[in-house]
């Protein structure tokens, strides 16, 4: 199946886009999602441990994507 | 329900943000700004900016605001945070917390920003003479403590 | 001298004393509103009146303003309380606190409120259905914990 | 000598006066003025514990006053 995965901040602009595709087998998990965009970007292949969303909610790297899951990866975050 | 909770990329109004947790049982608001400051890290600063995930953001800000309301027994908080460019001295973030009593305003407003420094996706660019830079949040912050660890929330 | 103390008998200003805190070197304002509540200790408040002793009243929130220097490191405070009548949902006593960051902004804001409650010579008379009442501070409280005794400042 | 006390919220409502002149011997004490105004104003008859400044600052009420200062009596405060 087909998942966007949303991408911000250093690791939006390391992609050079804010949202990247990658394809990963029907029952994968965010951890294997999360390898493929590191397959796709290079730049990403040193960032082992991003904040994962599913759905606009944290998610652990063991949960399961489904299709139409708004899927999430961004650096430790530094508002205020 | 109460509160209000906004990504906006516009100046942001310390008035708005009082008068939408304001009411006549309230007889205290504590209230946060976060604003551009012109050094970092020994660096002179000379503008910010930043970005958010909006649709995540103003969610994990309205859970702040119910943990905010459970454990201080107000549900009157608004946390409002500005994207885009932040000039040295504009304001990048506003937290009021409303109580009828001091000290629950003024910890609730506290434990507020320290969440929502630890888990709103929202990141911030540094521009300084010479380059700039993204800000990023120890390691040990954030929703699982930073780690993939099976920590619970 | 930076700091802003001040008995006004008009309304209070909130921008005004995020102003007269805030500069380009400091990153989070503290700031802490008292508001005329509807209601207290069982009663239904219709409205308050608040009288000072103007001269020393500034006198002690500047005073309240150097120990917040001495003990957070910034100078950066103002402290604003309005006397005459003041309705329900009116603004009678606004703290501003400015620092680099912003762990300092809020203890010293927090301090502040605490140490204007107990010391600044300011009383407040609550108007009720049916009467009205000279409101007292507790008698543990003052400069001398409110007591005659040789205890020291 | 002749010694001006200013009087605030509950103590000036019960005196009918913001301020009222007491005489007392040289070198008296706060403590004395105190009385005196007591002596003057029954209805404060029963407040043995005012807050007390001199010249603008908290005094203890074993401090001697001299003609010419701010004196000032007053209950605990209640700003905020």
């Amino acid at each position: 199946m087909t998942i966007a995965v949303l991408l911000f901040a250093r690791y939006g602009e390391v992609a050079g886009a804010s949202a990247i595709e990658v394809e990963v087998p029907s029952g994968a998990t965010l951890a294997q999602v999360w390898e493929a965009v590191q397959v796709r970007v290079p730049g990403l292949r040193g960032e082992n441990k991003p904040l994962l969303a599913r759905d606009r909610t944290y998610a652990r790297p063991d949960q399961v994507v489904g299709p139409g899951d708004e899927i999430a990866a961004f650096p430790p975050v530094s508002g205020g | 329900m109460p509160g209000l909770y906004r990504i906006l990329d516009r100046p942001l109004d310390l008035d708005e943000a009082v008068r939408a947790v304001a009411g006549p049982d309230r007889g205290a608001i504590a209230t946060f700004l976060g604003i551009g400051r012109d050094h970092n890290a020994g660096r002179k600063v000379l503008r910010l900016e930043y970005q958010a995930y909006p649709a995540m953001a103003e969610r994990m800000m309205r859970e702040i605001g119910d943990e905010v309301a459970e454990r201080f027994g107000t549900p009157h908080v608004a946390l409002v945070h500005r994207i885009g460019p932040v000039g040295v001295g504009e304001i990048s973030v506003i937290v009021a917390v409303a109580s009828a009593h001091r000290r629950e305003a003024m910890a609730g407003c506290a434990q507020a920003i320290e969440r929502l420094k630890a888990v709103v996706p929202i990141w911030k660019k540094e521009y300084f003479q010479g380059g700039a830079a993204w800000i990023e949040g120890p390691a040990g912050i954030g929703p699982f403590g930073g780690s993939w660890s099976n920590k619970p929330l």
